[in-house]
């Protein structure tokens, strides 16, 4: 049985089907089956690949390790409860004539699209097409991020197509290195460009070539990734982005970037082992995730705008996935994919309740929105108070004991400093959300503020969703899932 | 070293109290006459030179009456002793001049030439402030004068501690009130108010002319002619001001502390 | 432990009657160096036995707590007397509790003595509170660190304990720990039961006032009890000085009636001396301003810690 | 078992006031219900355990195991862990029957479910702090503690110096908590697993350094937690703003939490403790001791000043384990239980009468609707309970004798003056010095609780709130009155406590003290040396009681027909007093702010308008304003440094998509540069 | 002396070819106006597809002339007529309005060179397609990245981002054998082909909304 073109097939064809369909409530519909289908698609891939290990198609084409198969679950679910949420904000916004039917058609045929790109970035074998769609990702969500066609979005877009172009024309480069290695080795026959190929050779291929092209992907993803100082984009893309967009963004596209980053990484780890450069890719992840979970703090610290805040602060946690990564111990990269998990359920419930408090009171800017939010959106504020509370890492939510994972892996690994450096950035960014949102959610609204009455939060179902699952997996992983993680930690760690 | 110096100095001049009560009282000065004593009898009949002379009407002759000398009101200015023809009216330089009812200070009638001195406390109130009494002053717009004269029972020489009598900052400590001034209308509340601040039992004292009578503001508007009127009084001590040692014998007087000295004279 | 019942009886009456006596005692002094007859040594009884007799006033904004201070002043000075030896070593309330004991009794009967002041709503017995309290709160190190020293040498807070061990052959009365010491606790004494520079207990002027302000609004018995609780304080605290630094004679345990007769000499001797130390310093100083007292305080501070810093450097 | 009962009590107390919280009576009475009921069970199982000496109370117990390698919860109890068990459930048990009456303020105006559930909630959380049996839980635990006190810090939150305290609080929770994990982390790597078992003595397998590291790591943090100077800044924002039960489980309990963590820590992984880990405690005791009782007496609000006591008794705790870990380095064990007892002692006795005067705090808060001293006054008369509750919680704070706080100081004097023996180095001078900081402590403690007292209950009502004060309701008062028979109790019958620590003793130190301690009749407290000195406040008491009929006596022998008349207050003749006339919070502070004018640095300013002669004002404004040297000398500026560095950073975010490219064209040259 | 081999003429023609890629862009620097500029672009590819073209005559691998015609289709025919009607539809003003001027940019893009050089040189080895091609190559998309960042109007952007890619299909037909696999190829080739129209429909939208194709008036998102 074919699962994994089905996992490509299903949003692509809804994305067209979508082009077709008049009604709203349909193209919404059919993205929530869509991503419900891809969910449970994820779900059969995880027991096949525990089963089997690697599921192949077309003829290799198409392939799936522990590794995809994380990533595919993240992004159904993501995916899902983006869809689920867009229902529901595009009514409002086209309510208030912010938007045009035809614009919120393209949401709904992008997203899909979006959402093919991922997965396929995720499951496909080849390096090459694997770029073309990281490609594809950028090329569909820069639409998504004009989507208002306002000033500012237009502006974010340009600067997130500009930098992600250039970025991936870079990662292209680097790819070609990777592949122009490959041949060196096998002068003979045309290589294949497989992922699974590539791993086997690793060790022939040539390390300064490879360690070249790993510099060229890094800048390459890691400006997708939003690594800083790549990450100027970043802040922007996501601020302006429809918030459903925002969420994707935020929840799964950075960590597809880095997806895409790690496969490099692993080989390039397989590479050098041993050699004079060892551990050359994991130092360069190291330094940049450290820089970027220490830049993100400040940006936060004096933010003027609710959903930049969130931006940067998927920034400190994209930072510290890559620490707990280039900490390369087994438990450390273990915790960085639990974290990109629990990461990818926490953020969208926070865009999720900023595009709440977008559409309830016009503006993201804190000064604007003013103290007292809680009194107009009070479930929006539980929802995004929890939500906030565990992307500033506090129990019972999983980051907590994803970050403490990472930290201990670094003591373990007697890199004690950067356990204080984490501990640094993740207190000081800490610090940051918590006044920034308490300045906005808590308070009384004052006389002349708009509006001061209570209103109805829209989005409910699908931040509950999102919540209730990251509690649920904070607590309890079913077994499968756990194994999945583990053989995904051990690929990344090279030892599979 | 001044504190040597002065240690060595103290200890040299030993005690300079004066050795009254137990010892002769000092002699009145030349300019005190001391109490006066009227003796109405002597007096001539159409005479009233002494009653126009008086400053504070303190002498008053109503017609077919003997004359009447309040020595409550007298400023002992002895005016009156100088114009009296008949020496009716005399000094007797004697100190002793507290009493204990204010009729005791109208002198003239027969039997009431001199002053009646002031009785001791009941036995009661003997036992209770015998050998302790503590007196909260309260000057009702008075001149000064009494206050002073009081405020010299408190130097090395006269030593009003030695006899367990003692000034009190708050009326909740003291025993008794001592009241001087003709008490103004501004004065009145305080007054009061320190009266009722006093714990029973209690007594009061009205020193000098204003306290007793308003001395030289009676009857004026502003003021309500001495304490009697609003406190009851239990030890009257005239003197425009009392010298010390009336103030000293009055107060002795009234507790019993005389003894023999009083009786030697 | 066993009470013995006559020392503890004769504990109680002589802090009872001595008290009175001392502050007439150096009351009478005091005028007697300042060329007065003075008011007889036993005046104070008379006052206190007028006070009880008296009718009271009291406040119409004072509570419950007003009338309560009276007993407590009273009851702990007493109680605080009972703990520091007097004539024979082991106080009868030695084991009741030690110099800490006493020195937090004496605390307690402060802190009600303060609010006794403050409950009144007169803004002189706030005022006196507050100095009292700021006064007695710089004075306290000063005493415990002084105290401290004696305590240490002798490895007991127990003032018995400490009085036997300073009598004892090996302690030597001019060690310099225990001069230094001695002074610092001299300092202490005349803040503590105020004297003159640091109180003056002989004027009602607001500027000086310290204790007295507080004691303003009582009257009757209350004050009474007041008055003589502080007189009782005033002989714990010199009693504690003469015992606890000159333990001379003091008699010990199992002491014989002669030697208790001897005891209660040197220490009525010891008294006296001291209460004329205190006339002395008394009719020689000003009075100092309120803000300079801290000045004089921590001079007695600084003087227990010399005396502290030279147990370790002479041991 | 009772102790999981009393768990399953707290998680039905708050999931049934979250449940019931439309019917707020219903949750109020549940809620607050069942956390009493909760406290009885945790008083009744800790005394008991402790009564019967046993050193393991409760063996690990894995709740959770997570799906992470490693992350378990384990709950275990010991000697330890039911000492201060016993504390939370103890106040707990008071501020619930107080919250019962006291939660009817927030009728239709707050959500007192959620007040109820988070109350609850707070109680189990610290409760698992205490019976935490590894890492995990206690992290965990120590995390949500924080996360829900901030919570209730932010309770008002409608008022903004409610939030920023809660910002601030949380904050700082959230540093002292990254500070324990990484001095946990440290530990646990040597011992390979997270277990508290494991690290027992573990310190003895870390290198010097990092051991001090460790140490230091864990001063900072626990630090933090209990509010010693330097680091409590956050102590008197963040306490006063909560609800007073929230506030006195706060400054009673949960602050506590820091002690626990040091002497577990301390006492039992860090292993042999230099000279210096004590000394610096000693040191920081003693300066939080002092510093903290100066501040209070600066304050005129009654719960800010309040919160200071709780930095100066943290202090005082300290003192005594700074103390007994220098005993234990100098290698006298008994010495070290000795000042071990007088620092936990201490710790329980704190909880008891801060909580109790927090709540009497509260009561009066409601009464007068005014944390500010200067409105209150003549609550003696009013709330005639309340006062003397306060008035005992005053006493026994100020640790005048009889009462609780007495004992625990006594205990750390005796401590501090045995402890110049132990040693013949310059640091034993530290002992007689800190004693007579101690000293200095206790007597301003004394003059503050004289100004809180006096000035809020005593005198004229100041403000037409208090003059319309009354007596709170049955269960407020019930509440204090717990706390305050709790006083009374570990005041007069300390023989009887400490029997309790003796297991503790005998787990952290390896001796059991009671014995010594105690003299056969059980009245006296003797110290562990037979000569040491002695004291029983019990015997004081009853002497108090025997003495009384001197007075008593004296009364009927002269004053039999003495009368009492009530008068007027002396008013010096004038037209009577008014309150302005009496003496104020701040007046009655003013000498000590003039004292210490080289620390407090008071700023005041005087407007004086007049049409004559400045001395004939037609009006005047004085404004006196004074703030904390660290807050103006390290937080201030360090906080503002960190928003200038951020906004300098922000620059780099100017917008300019040149700018962004030439940041990723540098950092591609400088890679190609670094990898060829 | 025989004569040269294909092979031998093409390992000259390459590198010939790749300079004058090389010299294209720094004529492309250098140049200010806008419909040179996209003339030069079409040059430059043009040369990138002879590249490919070559390759694929010497190798005898057909797919390489795939990317030869897919690029000159691409690359010379539609996009500069895409890019040629986008300019003329929005009347973009012709002058570039470079940050830098010509010869510090020159400069630069020497410096860059250089860069490009000493960062392959430890390759130069394993070129099998002459030497230098693959420096050249990073020297394309370093100096293409100079590019961008000095131009300021949004096309221009588009170009100069455009010419990167030109130096990476550079570098992806120098470095490797016979080109890359066709169906990566063929993604790549698409997917740049979307960009360019997603680029032009935004810079499209831009010209809309701000009257202007300055980037540096996108300044409004800070912080």
């Amino acid at each position: 049985m074919l699962l994994l073109t089905p996992i490509l097939l299903v949003p692509l064809s809804v994305a067209l089907l979508c082009l077709l369909v008049p009604s709203r409530r349909v193209m919404a519909a059919l993205g929530v089956l869509a991503f419900a289908t891809t969910l449970g698609l994820g779900i059969a891939l995880l027991h096949e690949v525990l089963a089997r290990g690697v599921v192949r198609e077309w003829s290799e084409f198409l392939s799936a390790d522990a590794l995809s198969a994380w990533m595919v679950l993240l992004i159904s679910v993501v995916s899902l409860a983006t869809s689920l949420y867009a229902g529901r904000y595009f009514e409002r916004d086209m309510a208030a004539g912010v938007i045009t039917m035809g614009r919120v058609r393209e949401f709904f045929v992008l997203t899909p699209l979006f959402g093919t790109g991922m997965f396929l970035v995720v499951l496909a074998n080849n390096l090459g097409v694997m770029w073309a769609a990281v490609e594809g990702t950028a090329l569909s969500s820069v639409l998504l991020v004009a989507l208002y066609n306002r000033r500012n979005s237009l502006e974010a877009a340009w600067k997130y197509v500009i930098l992600g172009s250039l970025g991936l024309a870079l990662a292209l480069l680097g790819t070609v290195f990777v592949y122009a290695a490959a041949c060196k080795s096998h002068p003979d026959s045309l290589p294949s460009f497989n992922w699974s190929y590539l791993m086997s050779v690793a060790r022939q291929l040539d390390p300064l070539q490879l360690k070249l092209a790993f510099v060229f992907v890094f800048v390459g993803y890691g400006t997708k990734a939003g690594f800083a100082p790549m990450h100027t984009w970043l802040p922007d893309a996501h601020s302006e982005a429809p918030s459903p967009t925002s969420a994707m963004l935020s929840g799964v596209s950075l960590k597809i970037a880095l997806y895409a980053l790690l496969r490099f990484h692993i080989l390039t780890t397989a590479c050098l082992d041993g050699g004079p450069d060892a551990g050359f890719s994991g130092h360069l992840l190291l330094g940049f995730g450290l820089f970027s979970m220490l830049l993100a703090p400040s940006f936060i610290l004096v933010q003027r705008n609710l959903k930049r805040m969130l931006a940067y602060s998927s920034l400190e946690h994209m930072g510290l996935i890559c620490t707990g990564i280039a900490l390369n111990s087994p438990l450390t990269i273990f915790g960085a994919l639990l974290h990109m998990g629990y990461h990818a359920l926490t953020k969208p419930v926070l865009f999720f309740a900023a595009g709440n408090i977008h559409q309830t009171f016009h503006s993201l800017e804190f000064r604007v929105i003013g103290p007292g939010v809680g009194k107009v959106l009070p479930v929006t504020v539980v929802l995004m108070g929890l939500a906030a509370l565990s992307a500033v890492g506090l129990p019972p939510f999983g980051l907590f004991f994803s970050e403490l994972t990472i930290i201990s892996g670094g003591l373990a690994a007697h890199q004690i400093t950067v356990s204080v450096v984490i501990l640094v950035a993740l207190l000081a960014s800490f610090c940051g959300i918590l006044q920034q949102l308490t300045r906005i959610l808590l308070g009384a609204r004052k006389p002349g503020d708009h509006p001061t009455d209570a209103r109805r939060s829209d989005g409910v179902p699908a931040m509950t969703l999102l919540l209730g699952s990251l509690l649920l997996f904070s607590v309890w992983l079913p077994a499968p899932l756990l194994e999945l993680m583990h053989q995904a930690a051990a690929i990344i760690g090279g030892k599979p | 070293m001044s504190v040597h110096d002065t240690l060595l100095n103290r200890l040299k001049r030993g005690c300079e109290t004066m050795a009254y009560p137990k010892g002769p009282a000092p002699a009145l000065p030349d300019r005190h006459g001391g109490a006066l004593k009227v003796e109405a009898a002597k007096c001539d009949a159409s005479c009233s030179a002494c009653v126009t002379v008086c400053p504070t009407e303190a002498i008053a002759r109503p017609a077919g009456k003997p004359v009447a000398l309040d020595l409550g009101r007298c400023i002992f200015c002895a005016e009156c002793v100088t114009v009296c023809p008949t020496k009716a009216i005399t000094q007797s330089n004697d100190h002793r001049m507290a009493v204990r009812q204010r009729e005791d200070l109208v002198l003239g009638d027969t039997g009431k030439e001199q002053v009646r001195l002031a009785q001791a406390l009941d036995e009661k109130l003997r036992r209770l402030f015998g050998r302790s009494l503590k007196l909260r002053q309260v000057s009702a717009a008075g001149c000064n004068a009494c206050e002073a004269d009081t405020n010299v029972l408190g130097t090395i020489g006269w030593d009003l501690g030695r006899f367990g009598i003692q000034f009190v900052a708050s009326p909740r400590h003291a025993d008794g009130l001592l009241i001087t001034g003709p008490v103004s209308k501004n004065m009145e509340l305080a007054l009061k108010k320190t009266y009722i601040a006093l714990p029973e039992p209690r007594i009061v004292i009205a020193l000098g002319a204003c306290a007793i009578a308003g001395g030289p503001f009676i009857g004026h508007p502003q003021h309500h002619n001495g304490a009697s009127g609003l406190v009851p009084v239990d030890l009257f001590i005239p003197g425009c001001p009392p010298h010390p040692l009336t103030i000293l014998d009055g107060l002795l007087r009234l507790l019993d502390r005389l003894g023999e000295s009083d009786a030697r004279r | 432990m066993n009470l013995d019942p006559l020392n503890f009886l004769g504990q109680t009456l002589a802090l009872l009657l001595l008290a009175p006596l001392l502050s007439g005692c150096i009351k009478n002094w005091k005028a007697k160096l300042q060329n007065r007859r003075g008011p007889r040594p036993w005046q104070v009884y008379f006052d206190i036995a007028k006070f009880l007799r008296k009718d009271m006033v009291i406040s119409e904004h004072a509570s419950w707590v007003f009338s309560f201070a009276p007993y407590v002043v009273f009851l702990t000075a007493l109680l605080a007397g009972l703990m520091v030896p007097m004539i024979n070593a082991p106080a009868p309330l030695r084991l009741f509790g030690g110099v800490l004991a006493v020195v937090g009794l004496l605390a307690l009967g402060r802190f009600f003595l303060a609010l006794g002041g403050l409950d009144p709503a007169s803004a002189f017995g706030g005022m006196g509170s507050s100095r009292e309290m700021t006064i007695s709160a710089i004075a306290e190190p000063a005493m415990m660190l002084a105290i401290f020293t004696v305590a240490i040498t002798a490895g007991s807070t127990d003032l018995s304990q400490i009085a036997q061990s300073t009598q004892s052959a090996t302690w030597k009365l001019l060690n310099p720990a225990h001069v230094l010491a001695f002074a610092a606790m001299f300092v202490v004494l005349l803040a503590e039961t105020g004297r003159i520079p640091v109180d003056n207990p002989a004027t009602h002027l607001e500027l000086t006032m310290i204790h007295e302000a507080m004691l303003l609004e009582y009257s009757g018995r209350y004050l009474a009890f007041m008055e003589w609780g502080a007189s009782i304080k005033q002989l714990v605290l010199m009693t504690l000085l003469v015992n606890v630094f000159f333990p001379v004679g003091l008699a010990g345990p199992q002491a014989s009636v002669a030697a208790l007769g001897i005891s209660l000499a040197a220490y009525l001797a010891k008294l006296l001396a001291l209460s004329a130390v205190v006339v002395v310093v008394e009719t020689t100083n000003a009075k100092m301003r309120l803000f300079r007292v801290p000045d004089l305080l921590s001079t007695a501070f600084v003087l227990a810690a010399l005396a502290l810093l030279s147990t370790f450097l002479f041991q | 078992m009772l102790l999981t009962f009393a768990l399953w009590a707290y998680v039905a107390g708050m999931a049934g006031a979250l449940v019931l919280q439309r019917a707020e009576r219903l949750a109020n009475v549940l809620g607050f219900g069942l956390a009493a009921l909760g406290g009885v069970c945790g008083v009744v199982f800790s005394v008991s355990s402790l009564a019967a000496g046993r050193a393991v109370t409760i063996a690990p117990v894995t709740l959770w195991s997570g799906p992470i390698p490693d992350v378990r919860l384990v709950v275990e109890a010991d000697a330890l862990s039911c000492f201060f068990v016993l504390i939370v459930s103890l106040v707990g048990l008071a501020i619930s029957v107080f919250s019962l009456g006291y939660a009817r303020t927030y009728y239709g105006r707050k959500n007192v479910g959620v007040l109820a559930a988070v109350f609850n909630a707070l109680l189990l959380v610290t409760t698992l702090v205490f019976i935490a049996g590894n890492l995990w839980m206690f992290l965990i635990a120590w995390e949500l503690m924080a996360l829900l006190a901030y919570g209730m810090v932010s309770f008002e939150h409608e008022d903004r110096e409610a939030r920023q305290a809660g910002v601030l609080y949380f904050i700082m929770s959230h540093l002292d908590a990254a500070c324990i994990l990484l001095g946990f982390l440290m530990l646990a790597q040597a011992a390979g697993d997270f277990s508290f078992a494991s690290l027992r003595g573990i310190g003895a397998k870390l290198s010097p350094q990092q051991r001090d590291a460790a140490f230091m790591l864990f001063v900072i943090g626990f630090g933090i937690k209990a509010g010693a100077v330097p680091l409590h800044i956050w102590l008197p924002v963040a306490h006063p703003v909560a609800p007073s039960n929230i506030s006195a489980l706060m400054s009673g309990v949960l602050i506590k939490t820091g002690i626990y963590g040091l002497v577990r820590v301390c006492f039992e992984f860090l292993g042999p403790p230099p000279m210096w880990w004590g000394a610096s405690l000693l040191a920081a005791g003693t300066v939080s001791a002092v510093l903290g009782v100066l501040y209070a007496l600066m304050e005129h609000d009654l719960k800010r000043l309040l919160a200071y006591h709780s930095i100066e008794n943290i202090g005082i705790i300290l003192m005594g384990i700074g103390a007994a870990l220098m005993f234990l380095h100098t290698g006298h064990a008994v010495l070290a239980s000795l000042a071990l007892i007088a620092g936990l002692y201490h710790t329980i006795n704190h909880a008891v009468f801060k909580a109790l005067l927090f709540l009497g705090a509260g009561a009066v808060l409601h009464a007068t609707h005014t944390r500010n001293m200067e409105e209150m006054g003549g609550l003696a008369k009013r709330m005639r309970w309340t006062s003397l509750f306060f008035l005992v919680g005053a006493v026994a704070i100020s640790a005048l004798p009889p009462l609780n706080g007495f004992v625990s100081e006594w205990l750390t004097y005796q401590s501090l003056l045995q402890g110049f023996g132990t040693t013949t180095s310059l640091v034993r001078l530290m002992f007689p010095l800190g004693g007579a900081m101690l000293a200095l402590t206790g007597a301003l403690a004394a003059a503050c609780f004289v100004k809180a007292f006096g000035i809020t209950f005593l005198a004229q009502p100041r403000s037409d709130h208090a003059r319309n004060a009354h007596e709170a309701s049955l269960p407020v008062l019930i509440g204090q009155g717990v706390l305050t028979a709790a006083c009374v109790f570990l005041g007069l019958f300390p023989t009887a406590f400490l029997k309790l620590l003796d297991p503790l003793t005998q787990q952290l130190t390896g001796h059991q003290l009671s014995q010594q301690l105690t003299l056969a009749n059980g009245l006296v407290l003797s110290d562990a040396t037979a000569q040491g000195g002695t004291v029983s406040t019990l015997g004081i008491t009853l002497m108090a009681v025997y003495l009384l009929p001197v007075p008593l006596a004296l009364w009927a022998m002269f004053g039999r027909k003495a009368r009492t008349r009530i008068a007027p207050t002396w008013d010096c003749g004038q037209r009577g007093l008014t309150p302005q006339m009496e003496y104020t919070a701040t007046g009655f502070s003013k000498p000590l702010r003039m004292i210490f004018k080289a620390l407090f640095r008071p700023r005041r300013e005087v407007q004086r308008e007049y049409d004559f002669s400045p001395y004939f004002a037609t009006t005047l404004r004085f404004e006196s304003h004074m703030e904390e040297v660290f807050q103006t000398r390290f937080y201030r500026p360090v906080n503002l440094w960190l928003l200038r560095l951020s906004r300098r950073l922000r620059a780099l975010q100017a917008g300019s998509l040149q700018a962004y490219l030439i940041y990723v064209f540098i950092t591609l040259v400088a890679l190609l540069l670094f990898a060829s | 002396m025989h004569p040269p081999t294909t092979l031998e003429i093409s390992s000259q023609v390459i590198p010939l070819m790749a300079t004058l890629m090389l010299v294209v862009q720094l004529l492309l620097i250098a140049q200010r106006m806008l419909l040179t500029n996209i003339r030069l672009f079409a040059i430059q590819s043009l040369l990138l597809s002879g590249i490919a073209a070559v390759v694929a005559f010497n190798y005898n691998a057909s797919h390489v002339y795939v990317v030869a015609v897919l690029t000159f289709i691409g690359k010379v025919v539609f996009l500069p007529w895409l890019l040629n009607r986008l300019v003329h539809r929005i009347q973009i003003h012709q002058d570039v309005e470079p940050l830098l001027n010509a010869p510090s940019s020159m400069l630069i893009c020497a410096a860059l060179t250089l860069l490009g050089y000493s960062v392959t040189r430890p390759f130069t080895s394993l070129e099998k397609l002459g030497n230098n091609t693959l420096a050249i190559a990073l020297a394309l998309l370093l100096t293409g990245f100079f590019l961008m960042i000095n131009r300021r109007k949004a096309l221009t952007q588009v170009l100069a981002l455009l010419t990167v890619e030109n130096g990476v299909m550079l570098a992806a037909v120098a470095l490797t054998t016979y080109g890359m696999p066709l169906v990566v190829e063929l993604g790549i080739f698409f997917d740049v082909m979307v960009a360019v129209m997603v680029l032009g429909i935004l810079v499209y939208r831009i010209r809309e909304n701000f009257d202007s194709m300055d980037t540096g008036k996108l300044d409004q998102l800070k912080g």
